[in-house]
């Protein structure tokens, strides 16, 4: 009996839960669905995992998906054609791969200026910043407290969402991007200044190789 | 270091792409990796064929992939010139360190851009997978709508006035000029024979004269690099008495015209 | 036999239906859908009457309603209660500055159409002008004689009252325009540029279309 009263309960909030999430047009947080709810987020996030998962299992054409930090509700993507035909214009345009790499940059290295992802990229980057900025990719989230006071920039809850993500945090680690051995010999190989002098390479390039290691960049908000 | 300030800092277009080259280590990874060879090896002229071969696949000159390729270029031309500097005999350890400290630096530059280039294709990955679903943006219901606070609580008209400000401002309009960019048709061989022809007349030539009429700076810089060649083979002898004076390029006495290897390919 | 094929195929196009329902913003008419589905009007509506049902006998939190002449997905009425809460608790209480930007566009060049404050804008406004139509703070207040006949959009009353002032003219002048101080350096970068500096303003314009996540007019994340 007690059960019962339980999955009553629960019966109420999922209804409650899919009618919020569908007058909501940004993703609703589960704290803030928890704190309406009067009850643990846990237990929000249950509800709506298996909410979900029932939509899933019933084969329907929307899903409801945890994105930039809440759950909304969205098309199930393998009805993509049949949206595509409603929605006549294209609402998603492609990023060019410089702007990518840069949206890269600022995603893995947030908080960054201007300057240092000019740095990394090795071409000024103001236009595909702003860019990015526009399309409302990343945005501005402080300012460099040091000499010049750097706009420093981050991705925003629009990233998060067009990358179909909850949080930064879920995006793939960037050291699973990290060049293998045999490519950093590959590059150590192409970079010999002096190919003739074997043996301060075979020397040196150990070394070089260890001062290189430093430099390979690491996801630093581990 | 020629990577440090000095350097400068070519703009990127956004809406450019080749599949080529996107950027100056994009383009040094390209010739490291695909190629596969070594930096040293590569010839100037083989890049510059490559680079026109791509830009008539494009079918029109890319102005962005153009000053990328010149920045690209130079710094090839900088390397290359070390390259052929003849070694002095005397070691110098702190030259040799730096010139390894500047391997490691670039190798690390290289390592960072090739970590970015694949995270961003993860990101494609992710954006294009996100993009088969719509979100729901259909809203409040008109039912609700009169319980939804006022959005505009606070806002003051000097607020909305400021903000008008700040959308209608004009846009910066930069101005563009494209007449320096022509394609590259420079090869250190050819600047190598006009010279042969030219120096031995004239005895000694300054550098200045060498390179006069000229403003494209790769075209200066091949020149230099053919130079050297030159001195590389014993035919001229180099002097400058001034730093950044000019260079006087004397032709060497007793040089047999017939003993000079003119390159075909320059291979640095 | 006969019959499961076509069983089958119902499902896809209720699917299909489900997709295209839960991403519109208003009702879509039933005919609409049969054209893109190339079946007879009759059947998709057999097709969404018996998905009304299904949502009902289900117990969920929302329904399919025919309403304006299509159909639409809403909240279900027994959880008004719970939305309402939504809207009075969770709701974001602040325009965005790109919002108000747009809201401040409307102001003071209308009448105006869509596109056009898009063209100002640089980046979609769809969602920001239908918030902002929505919260009856803009209306469409003529149609555009030319071709296409835009709909403009104006200031509406309730704009004028939450503004406390009487009427448009009653707005501070925009004056004569200051720069900013991003523009100014923005010039500054473009003058001192080299004279190579590629810089496709208008092409980072043209690319802004799906920025619209970046205009979401609330904020969630207070």
């Amino acid at each position: 009996m007690g059960d019962e009263a339980v999955i009553g309960e629960d019966d109420d909030i999922r209804r409650a839960i899919e009618a919020i999430l569908m007058v909501s047009i940004d993703p609703v947080a589960p704290n803030l669905l928890a704190q309406l709810m009067e009850m643990p987020t846990r237990k929000v996030e249950a509800i709506c995992s298996s909410l979900a998962d029932e939509y899933e299992a019933e084969g329907r054409g929307f899903v409801l998906l945890r994105v930039g930090g809440g759950y909304r509700f969205q098309s199930h993507p393998a009805q993509a054609a049949w949206v595509e035909r409603f929605v006549l214009e294209g609402q998603h345009s492609r990023l060019t791969s410089a702007a990518l790499e840069t949206l890269a940059i600022v995603a893995y290295k947030q908080p960054i200026s201007r300057n240092q992802v000019s740095a990394i990229r090795g071409v000024d980057v103001d236009t595909v910043i702003r860019t990015l900025q526009q399309r409302g990719y990343i945005e501005v989230v402080s300012t460099d407290p040091g000499p010049g006071n750097a706009l420093m920039f981050g991705t925003s809850q629009g990233f998060l969402e067009s990358m179909g993500i909850d949080k930064v945090s879920d995006l793939p680690s960037l050291g699973d991007f990290v060049p293998g051995p045999e490519l950093v010999e590959a590059l150590e190989r192409g970079l010999l200044a002096e190919p003739d002098v074997v043996e301060l390479e075979a020397e040196v390039g150990g070394e070089a190789e260890g001062g290189s290691d430093a430099e390979v960049p690491v996801d630093d908000r581990t | 270091m020629w990577w440090g300030p000095r350097r400068r800092v070519w703009p990127v277009s956004v809406t450019v792409s080749t599949p080529v080259y996107e950027g100056p280590f994009d383009l040094l990874l390209n010739l490291i990796l695909r190629e596969e060879v070594e930096l040293y090896e590569v010839s100037l002229s083989s890049i510059v064929d490559a680079y026109l071969a791509e830009l008539e696949n494009l079918g029109a000159c890319d102005l962005e992939v153009t000053t990328e390729f010149l920045l690209i270029a130079a710094i090839l031309l900088e390397l290359k010139t070390r390259r052929l500097l003849p070694t002095d005999d005397r070691f110098d350890v702190d030259d040799e360190f730096g010139l390894w400290e500047e391997r490691d630096l670039l190798l690390a530059r290289l390592l960072e851009c090739k970590t970015f280039k694949d995270a961003a294709i993860q990101l494609r990955r992710l954006a294009a997978d996100a993009s088969l679903s719509w979100p729901r943006r259909a809203g409040l219901e008109d039912a609700f709508l009169h319980l939804a606070p006022d959005l505009l609580a606070g806002v003051s008209p000097v607020d909305l006035r400021d903000a008008g400000r700040r959308a209608l401002a004009p846009k910066p309009v930069f101005h563009i000029d494209t007449e320096h960019i022509a394609p590259i048709r420079v090869s250190v061989a050819d600047a190598v024979r006009d010279m042969v022809a030219e120096i031995p007349h004239e005895g000694t030539v300054t550098f200045k004269s060498l390179t006069v009429g000229m403003t494209d700076r790769i075209a200066i810089v091949v020149r230099f690099l053919a130079v050297l060649e030159l001195f590389k083979q014993g035919l001229v002898e180099i002097d400058q008495v001034d730093t950044f004076g000019d260079i006087h390029v004397s032709w060497l006495t007793g040089a047999d015209l017939a003993d000079i290897d003119l390159i075909d390919v320059y291979e640095g």
